[in-house]
């Protein structure tokens, strides 16, 4: 039984969440230094995971298994393949600079109250009961224990946000998001089971799962719906997906990111868009895809048709945003998009840029929102109109802000277009017309992007209320680690290319090596 | 020949020199100009070297480098060189320098915009484009065509001028921002195209580098992906695809409103690189990519681009001579001259690039893109020195400023009359080549190209009359001070590389010469 | 030193003056002057020597000095360029070398060298004069110096290496640079004094129109290099086939649309009728420069280079008819006619020069027309001489004038108009005998003259060739010059001086007239040259000196390729001619012509002594046809409305209209989608939401709180289980 | 002896008239003795049965006992609520204590 990497990684921050608890309420140093020495344990650990993973090793490592509920076949059985392992080190780059940037500034004569001031001590607690339940989902392989660190992840959600939140919109919001990924979380639970009583193995391991139905524990089930014959697989894969895609923000269910993403506070909207929503992508195409491909490949069209209404759609409705937040909401439901469109394309490329738009798009929104969250605690307003000149104020927030509009709009030599130039070409593959569709993403994209580069950051400095400076160092550090991942990546691809695709060959050999 | 690591030198080391920089303090400013300024001379170094390295009677590619880049989706990280690219290559790392000593005179604009952020933009600007003519591979000359926009953006933004305003969709936004939103988003959305046929022919012919390109892609007949339309069709519509991104570039008649904004918006330094190389980019891109890889598709629609250009030429004179902003004017004339060099294209584009009339219309095609770089870098700074002294470029307010600024104004002469064309300097040879080798396959558009070059006569004269003849505007009789040493050290390597040319071209030209004849083997 | 190599470095001397005054000497004029005048003489000797040389050869026109170098790689070929002297090029090259040379040396007197700087001269306007008190108190102006001396010398240095380069290349492509660079230099140098504003749009005028003929030259001379794959003239002229078999337009051969062509280059160089229009304007310049520009070398160049593209011309023969060869004829024949009947009502003694030299150049293109290459030549040379002669006495003249004008002070008086001046003769003995030379050569005055020899062989020529109405209207145009020619000798020297300003006009200095005196020598013996044998007095006189007779004529035919391209009618050759007997018409007619001419003007102006009574002034030859208007009015108009409207229109408002309306498609979009799309998927959110709320409000009232309500609630719900359970089984 | 149905027409009266005072009394305190009726007859069917039906072992009478046991804790807890409301709101009807409501 090798070190417990992944136990250590998953219990770290529910195992901080406790120990902050007990510290007296109005210690707010070291509650946050506490904080902070839990993240950069959790990201190192992440790190050790993600560069020692043997690429041309089995698809699963680090496996650790430990009987749970016996009696109903779930047991604690967690593992790491191709695709996950950048995802728990996405997880803890973003809670690490989640945590540095809610550490903030307080001084009350400028009215400057940056980052968590009130109650941190409970905010972490649950911040990090929601890091927690990430870093389970990503790494289990039972699907009971997927479920539940899914809701342990959901649930801290709606106290940060309705707590911490934007005082205007911060109930509906939370009581939105909340609801809409429980129902979610209802409807894969239900498709779940179905699975897990239909193959009948009395067992809830997913590698198991897999192999059976791999093996035609499924072929010959089917559901009779108004006496058609529908095949298991065709029949409950949408509930699976879908139940997931919907945290994934796919079209007709996306509309609580927006309003979740703006109500929320910086660290938590960072999470939410940065992390939470690739858990639903994740989700999805580990019990979607790798459980049900027939489902999948009957349901591939239809999915590629939403995801590109969501491209496109999230673009178009982010031009033309006035607050800040929303365009950045509706571009992460965009890219999200984007990830959607490289799954339903199931080819080899379509799929390694799924998985890297997923890692590069979760660095890039958590830049997006940490720079506006700095923007609003310092001016008080997200109004793009009543903003300006920021540059001459903050420099170091521009640069990073430029980083971030740039990969956001695929500009080739930085991660962006390291991960959206493979699934345009995974989409060539299946319907080009899709991918000429998609691409008018870009040119738009960039046209907001632009926009908001000029007028909210060049132009001449209108006159705010308070007198502001430049952002803390902890601050710069956090934005200098984000853009530092995203140029790496950009520059040499390779880094993560290997990785991933090597992922994505085990995915593919379900299919039949398509 | 052994790998050598020149050519990752020559584009790496502006990068490298603006890393440096970005730890200098930010108020030293003359320390950071001369850093820039030595730090771009090293490329150029390099280049000199190469250029006599560079072995004229070999085929293919020289100084060749491949390393893994992005494995899974088999693009490497191709680096090569041949007689076209040399010249090209020549052109930045020359023009880099003196635009970086031209602009000594910037000031700090905000404290993120500083003299420290000037320079290190434009060194990572000549990187952009030193990128563009050294890759061999298809997807790396993707990222850098689409990097070298990036700090062309951030310098007209930040550095133009600051009056004026445009008027669009109802309400007044200032002309910088305009200009280079523009600028940004027209070439972006421009070279959208490119992608999507970049990815076809990725995914198609599943490798992106250019030797093996040339080979299979020409000739290949399926293409798997489900288009649904035939080979025939996909290929034109690629053909296009790429033609729309680089005519936009050149810029190529219908596509070219943004050009006059941007210069007019620009620094002199970033006009004087945008003029003199990044237009260049466009011409190099039909050159590299378009004739070799789509020559049926570039014989049928040759005609079709010949008339653009010939539209250029002619619409770039109206243009030009209708305007009353002296920058406006060259940046028109920029439009014309131009033209020249995708009317040599099309006409070896017609010629399939067989028989030496192709081969003289690219020789004369590639010397313009030389030569106006050079006439047209000098023109631009030859407006910002005057505008620098007397903050406007509306020609009407200038006049009769000949006998106070007797030195300025002659090398003003020289200058334009090199890019007027004028035999004995090298607007002529260039332009002499492209029309020889233009004229027996596509007569009649080069002879309505005539129109333009008489028109070019034309504003070229009304230019010099109206700033430097005729009685003298008493507003500047006091202070208009003469052009001082700096801005003649900027002026002098371009005024001898002209004449240089215009007398003795054989050093250039043979290397283009015997570029062009491999280009179509 | 190898002579070819000296005819290479011959075009040099002024173009390194140019470089030496422009860089360095610019501040002193002594060494500007020396320089510039030192190149002169310099490429004048060389000129001399390579001159003697060609003398020295036998058989000249068959092997000339020629070298090459290779210089532009062309794909497979390489384009070479290089200079060559064959015998036309030789009798050029003289001409040019003491043309250019006494022009130099006149503009340092023109420019009043040592003169006392002006009082408030300002650069880029000619000089007012300078106040000079003597040594007993009382001050009087006097001429002041150019204040842009050395400029002026550094521009008609790069004029000079122009024309030497022209003269000397040996393809098509230098000779295109050098006419180019003359081109670029009569801009500079017509705007010479550019703060008058007549200056600038003159010098405008003159670069466009020419270059509205060199664009179509640039064309025919890049057709002709892609049909033969050279520009060397000898290989040209080699395998003119290449040429003549390609048909083009209308069925004529690709040599006839070349010869075409180029000769457009010629007409706007040489200032032909169309484009006539820049020769006269470019009076602005100052003297020695119109003498340069209109005389000597410039206007010149244009027929230089149709002489030596003649055999392809001849070649363009399509079923007996020679298109360029007709166009010549008609083209020089009527601007002879046309220039010459304006010449007679100007008034400016420039222009009335100006004029002339249009309507000479005329005469020798309407030679060339006619197949006399000779004559063509011949008269070119003389026309030179005398030309520049008339032009630099007329400069000494407008100089005397302005003497006078500083005297009395009134500046209003134009030293140019003829009718200020009047009785010259006394004040300016030599300017009036030189001049009188230089009008008798112009109007061709018989024997003595060159300009009878030259113009007696065109109109001979012409006769020959069987043009009679060609011969008949360069008759009449020969009389209205020998008319025009006297009007102005009579208004400017005989008569009374009718203003003070010519009572005050005194003599040159002698640095001005030296060039009057030795162009007025070859202005009469360079005609003795060419005197034909079968002359019935003087015809024997060469032969007798033992020099071969008609010189000229056995020395220049033989630069014509063997067999002049094999056409038969055109071009007699040179050994039927001889045996033609002496053939007295056109002899008759030229003494008629001249004498008539003369002998008129003199009666008719010596009456004239105020502008009214003048009967020449006819308002429409006044105003030059109103060509000038038209041209403004219609074609700079076009162009200006083209460029305006057209180009800046269509950049404005069509494609950046195209621009902006697909650039708003996109906020347009995303409202309407973000008005419908969104807010219809928010409303069914929010309407779950208010649904699931608006039942709990109904279903509020099943819990009112009151206990025993829910009591009586559970008893009625046992007794209906009890009732279900009962019926059930 | 006396038939069993007279103990359980009995009881059933008792039951009823508890059940009465249950639903149709206004003071809470009422309220609670009528819940006393109720368990009462209770108390009285059990050992009815037992003696009647299964007077083999002693379930019956330990079942009455522990009804004995539940209905004294009831009342002591019903009572102390009670006082402790009309502590607060110094009313004992049953009607007005309504808080409990949405």
């Amino acid at each position: 039984m090798q070190f417990p990497v992944l136990t250590i990684i998953v219990m770290t921050p529910m195992v901080a969440a406790m120990l902050i608890l007990l510290f007296p309420a109005e210690r707010k140093t070291e509650i946050r230094a506490t904080a902070l020495a839990a993240s950069v344990v959790a990201l190192g650990l992440s790190l050790w995971v993600y560069f020692s993973y043997d690429i041309t090793g089995p698809q699963y490592q680090f496996i650790e298994k430990y009987a749970w509920l016996p009696f109903l076949g779930i047991d604690f059985h967690v593992a790491v393949d191709g695709i996950s392992a950048p995802l728990v080190l996405l997880t803890g780059v973003v809670m690490f600079t989640g945590v540095l940037i809610s550490w903030g500034e307080f001084n009350p004569e400028q009215h400057l109250s940056a980052g968590i001031q009130d109650r941190p001590r409970e905010f972490f607690a649950f911040l990090f009961l929601l890091a927690g339940g990430v870093f389970g989902v990503f790494v289990a392989q039972d699907l009971f224990m997927l479920f539940f660190f899914y809701e342990i992840a959901v649930f801290p959600m709606y106290l940060l946000i309705a707590i911490w939140g934007w005082i205007k919109t911060r109930e509906y919001a939370a009581m939105k998001l909340t609801m809409y990924l429980f129902i979610g979380s209802v409807i894969s639970l239900i498709g779940a089971l179905a699975i897990y009583f239909s193959v009948g193995l009395n067992s809830f391991d997913m590698i198991k799962l897999t192999e059976a139905i791999q093996s035609g524990a499924l072929n010959g089930v089917s559901v009779n719906l108004f006496g058609s014959q529908i095949p298991f697989q065709v029949f409950w894969f949408p509930f699976v997906f879908m139940g997931f895609a919907i945290l994934g923000g796919i079209f007709p269910f996306h509309n609580w990111s927006p309003d979740g993403h703006v109500a929320a506070p910086t660290a938590v909207s960072m999470f939410h868009a940065g992390v939470l929503m690739k858990l639903g992508a994740f989700a999805s195409l580990k019990v979607g895809i790798m459980l049900l491909p027939e489902g999948a490949t009957y349901w591939a069209p239809w999915i590629m048709g939403m995801a590109l209404v969501n491209v496109v759609y999230g673009a178009f409705i982010a031009s033309i945003q006035q607050d800040f937040k929303y365009v950045i909401g509706f571009s992460s439901v965009s890219h999200m998009g984007l990830v959607m469109l490289g799954f339903s394309t199931l080819t080899s490329q379509g799929l390694l840029g799924a998985g890297m738009q997923m890692f590069s798009h979760g660095v890039m929104t958590a830049l997006f929102f940490a720079v506006v969250g700095m923007i609003y605690d310092r001016t008080h307003t997200r109004q793009i109109p009543e903003l300006g000149g920021i540059s001459k104020v903050m420099p170091f927030v521009t640069v990073a802000f430029i980083v971030g509009g740039l990969v956001s709009l695929g500009m080739p030599g930085l991660s962006g277009f390291a991960a959206e130039f493979p699934i345009f070409m995974g989409v060539w593959r299946v319907s080009p017309w899709a991918a000429i569709l998609a691409s008018i993403s870009i040119v738009i994209t960039a046209s907001y992007i632009v926009r908001i580069m000029s007028s909210v950051f060049f132009g001449k400095l209108p006159h705010y209320e308070h007198h502001f400076g430049d952002v803390t160092i902890l601050d710069k550090v956090a934005l200098a680690t984000l853009s530092l991942v995203m140029i790496t990546i950009g520059v040499y691809p390779a880094v993560m290319d290997r990785l991933i695709s090597s992922g994505v060959e085990h995915i593919l050999r379900l299919f039949g090596g398509a | 020949m052994e790998p050598t690591r020149v050519l990752s030198l020559i584009l790496f080391s502006p990068t490298l020199v603006a890393l440096i920089m970005a730890f200098l303090p930010r108020e030293e400013k003359t320390l950071l100009r001369w850093t820039a300024l030595l730090g771009s001379l090293v490329p150029f170094g390099l280049t000199v070297a190469v250029w006599f390295g560079f072995d004229q009677g070999r085929a293919g590619f020289q100084y060749v480098e491949n390393y893994v880049w992005y494995p899974t989706l088999n693009a490497t990280y191709h680096l090569g060189l041949d007689g076209l690219s040399l010249s090209m290559v020549l052109l930045t790392t020359l023009l880099t320098p003196i635009a970086i000593l031209a602009s000594f005179n910037v000031e700090d604009v905000s404290k993120a915009y500083s003299v420290k952020a000037y320079m290190i933009l434009f060194l990572m600007l000549e990187t952009g484009m030193l990128g563009v003519f050294l890759s061999l591979d298809l997807l790396l000359f993707f990222v850098f065509w689409e990097i070298g926009l990036v700090p062309m953006f951030f310098l007209i933004n930040q550095w133009g001028s600051e009056k004026g305003e445009r008027e669009v969709f109802g309400k007044m936004i200032p002309a910088r921002q305009y200009a280079s939103y523009k600028f940004m988003i027209y070439t972006m959305a421009g070279s959208l195209g490119l992608l999507l046929a970049i990815q076809l022919i990725g995914v198609a012919a599943n490798t992106y580098d250019l030797t093996k390109l040339y080979q299979i892609w020409p000739s290949m007949a399926d293409l798997k992906v489900p288009f649904g339309l035939g080979v025939g069709t996909i290929k034109t519509m690629a053909f296009w695809a790429f033609a729309v991104a680089f005519a936009l570039k050149v810029p190529l008649w219908p596509f070219h409103t943004w050009l006059p904004d941007a210069h007019t918006e620009a620094p002199t330094a970033g006009s004087m690189i945008l003029a003199g190389v990044l237009l260049k980019l466009g011409a190099y891109g039909f050159l590299r990519l378009v004739l070799p890889l789509f020559p049926i598709e570039s014989q049928t629609y040759a005609p079709v681009l010949a008339f653009l250009a010939m539209m250029a030429i002619v619409f770039g004179a109206w243009a030009a001579y209708g305007q009353t902003d002296f920058k406006r004017l060259v940046a028109y004339s920029s439009v014309n001259h131009m033209g020249f060099v995708v009317l040599g294209i099309a006409a070896a584009a017609a010629a399939l690039g067989k028989g030496d009339d192709a081969v003289i219309a690219l020789n004369g095609a590639v010397m313009q893109m030389f030569n106006h770089g050079l006439s047209a870098a000098g023109m631009f700074f030859l407006v910002g020195v005057i505008y620098e002294r007397t903050h406007t470029r509306n020609l009407e307010e200038f006049g009769g400023l000949f006998p106070l600024v007797p030195v300025y104004g002659g090398i003003l002469i020289f200058t334009s009359m090199a890019s007027l064309g004028l035999p004995g300097l090298n607007g002529f040879i260039s332009e002499f080549l492209v029309v020889r080798g233009s004229w027996p396959i596509l007569p009649l558009y080069t002879a309505l190209s005539m129109i333009g070059l008489f028109f070019t006569g034309a504003y070229i004269l009304k230019g010099i009359k109206k700033v430097l003849h005729g009685p003298t505007n008493e507003k500047w009789i006091g202070h208009l001070t003469e052009i001082n040493p700096r801005e003649i050290l900027v002026m002098a390597p371009l005024m001898v590389l002209i004449l240089w040319i215009g007398v003795w071209p054989g050093w250039l030209l043979n290397t283009i010469n015997s570029a062009m004849l491999m280009l179509f083997k | 030193m190898e002579i070819t190599t000296l005819i290479l470095l011959l075009p040099l001397p002024p173009l390194l003056a140019f470089f030496l005054i422009v860089l360095f000497t610019n501040r002193s004029r002594l060494l500007s002057s020396i320089i510039g005048v030192g190149a002169a003489f310099l490429s004048w000797l060389g000129a001399m020597i390579v001159f003697i040389n060609a003398l020295g050869v036998e058989e000249f026109g068959k092997h000339p000095f020629e070298l090459s170098i290779p210089w532009l790689a062309t794909g497979s070929t390489t384009l070479s360029i290089g200079v060559m002297i064959d015998p036309l090029s030789a009798v050029v090259l003289f001409f040019v070398g003491w043309t250019v040379l006494m022009i130099f040396l006149y503009s340092v007197g023109y420019h009043n060298f040592g003169q006392p700087k002006g009082d408030h001269d300002k650069k880029g306007l000619p000089p007012h004069g300078a106040t000079v008190t003597d040594e007993h108190g009382h001050s009087h102006t006097v001429l002041s110096v150019e204040p842009m001396y050395s400029r002026f010398f550094a521009f008609i240095g790069l004029f000079a290496f122009g024309m030497y380069t022209l003269v000397v290349s040996n393809n098509l492509l230098t000779m295109f640079v050098g006419w180019e660079v003359m081109g670029l230099c009569s801009y500079l140098l017509i705007g010479f004094w550019f703060q008058k504003p007549s200056a600038r749009a003159a010098a405008i005028k003159a670069f466009l129109t020419t270059r509205v003929g060199d664009v179509f030259m640039l064309i025919g001379v890049v057709w002709l290099y892609s049909l033969t794959g050279t520009l060397n003239f000898r290989e040209i002229f080699s395998h003119l086939d290449k040429v003549t078999e390609v048909t083009s337009l209308f069925g004529w051969s690709a040599a006839a649309w070349i010869g075409i062509l180029l000769f457009i280059g010629t007409i706007g160089k040489s200032a032909q009728f169309p484009l006539h229009v820049w020769l006269p304007d470019a009076m602005e310049g100052p003297t020695p420069v119109s003498a340069m520009i209109h005389a000597a070398t410039m206007v010149s160049a244009g027929v230089y280079a149709m002489i030596r593209m003649f055999p392809l011309f001849e070649s363009a023969t399509s079923d007996g008819f020679n298109p360029p060869m007709v166009m010549l004829m008609v083209v020089g024949t009527f601007t002879a006619l046309f220039a010459a009947t304006i010449a007679v009502a100007q008034n400016d003694i420039k222009r009335v020069l100006a004029y002339s030299t249009i309507s000479q150049l005329g005469f020798m293109l309407a030679a060339l027309g006619t197949g006399a290459y000779v004559a063509a030549t011949f008269h070119l040379v003389t026309h030179a001489f005398f030309k520049a002669l008339l032009f630099l006495g007329s400069g000494s003249v407008i100089h005397g004038m302005e003497h006078g004008v500083l005297h009395t002070g009134n500046h209003h008086v134009d030293p140019q108009d003829m009718y200020n001046m009047g009785g010259l003769r006394k004040k300016m003995p030599i300017t009036f005998w030189t001049f009188l030379i230089g009008g008798f050569a112009l109007a061709g005055f018989p024997l003595v003259t060159a300009g009878f020899w030259s113009k007696d062989e065109i109109l001979t020529e012409a006769l020959h060739g069987g043009y009679i109405w060609v011969f008949g209207i360069l008759a009449l145009a020969a009389l209205m010059t020998a008319f025009y020619t006297m009007r102005q000798i009579t208004l400017t020297f005989f008569g009374e001086p009718r203003t003070p300003e010519a009572e005050h006009a005194h003599e040159t200095p002698w640095t001005m007239t030296v060039p009057l005196m030795v162009l007025s020598f070859f202005a009469i013996t360079f005609g003795w040259v060419g005197i034909p044998e079968h002359f019935p007095v003087l015809g024997g006189i060469p032969k007798a000196l033992g020099f071969a007779s008609n010189w000229f004529h056995e020395f220049v035919i033989s630069s014509l390729p063997a067999g002049g391209g094999g056409h038969e009618g055109l071009l007699r050759l040179a050994s039927e001619e001889a045996a033609a007997a002496f053939d007295p018409i056109p002899l008759i007619t030229s003494l008629v012509v001249a004498l008539g001419g003369l002998a008129l003007g003199w009666w008719y102006y010596s009456k004239v002594t105020k502008v009214e009574q003048d009967f020449f002034q006819i308002k429409i030859l006044k105003n030059k046809y109103y060509i000038d208007e038209i041209y403004n009015g219609s074609f700079v108009r076009l162009a200006g409305w083209l460029s305006e409207t057209f180009a800046v229109f269509i950049d404005r408002q069509i494609i950046d209209g195209i621009l902006h309306a697909v650039a708003s498609t996109v906020p347009v979009i995303g409202s309407f989608l973000r008005r419908t799309i969104d807010a219809f998927i928010n409303w069914i959110g929010d309407k779950i939401g208010s649904g699931t709320n608006s039942v709990g409000q109904e279903a509020k009232i099943l819990q009112p709180g009151k206990v025993q309500q829910y009591l009586v609630a559970t008893m009625a719900l046992v007794l209906v289980a009890l009732l279900f359970f009962i019926t059930r089984n | 002896m006396i038939p069993l149905s007279w103990y359980l027409i009995f009881a059933a009266a008792l039951f009823s008239l508890g059940l009465y005072g249950v639903l149709a009394r206004r003071n809470a305190v009422a309220l609670l003795m009528g819940v006393e009726l109720m368990l009462n007859a209770v108390i009285i069917n059990l050992i009815a049965f037992w003696r009647y039906i299964g007077f083999a072992g002693m379930s019956g009478q330990a079942f009455a006992v522990i009804v004995f046991a539940v209905s004294a804790a009831e009342v002591a807890v019903g009572l102390a609520l009670v006082i402790s409301i009309y502590r607060r709101r110094n009313t004992v009807v049953a009607e007005d204590i309504d808080m409990l409501k949405f």
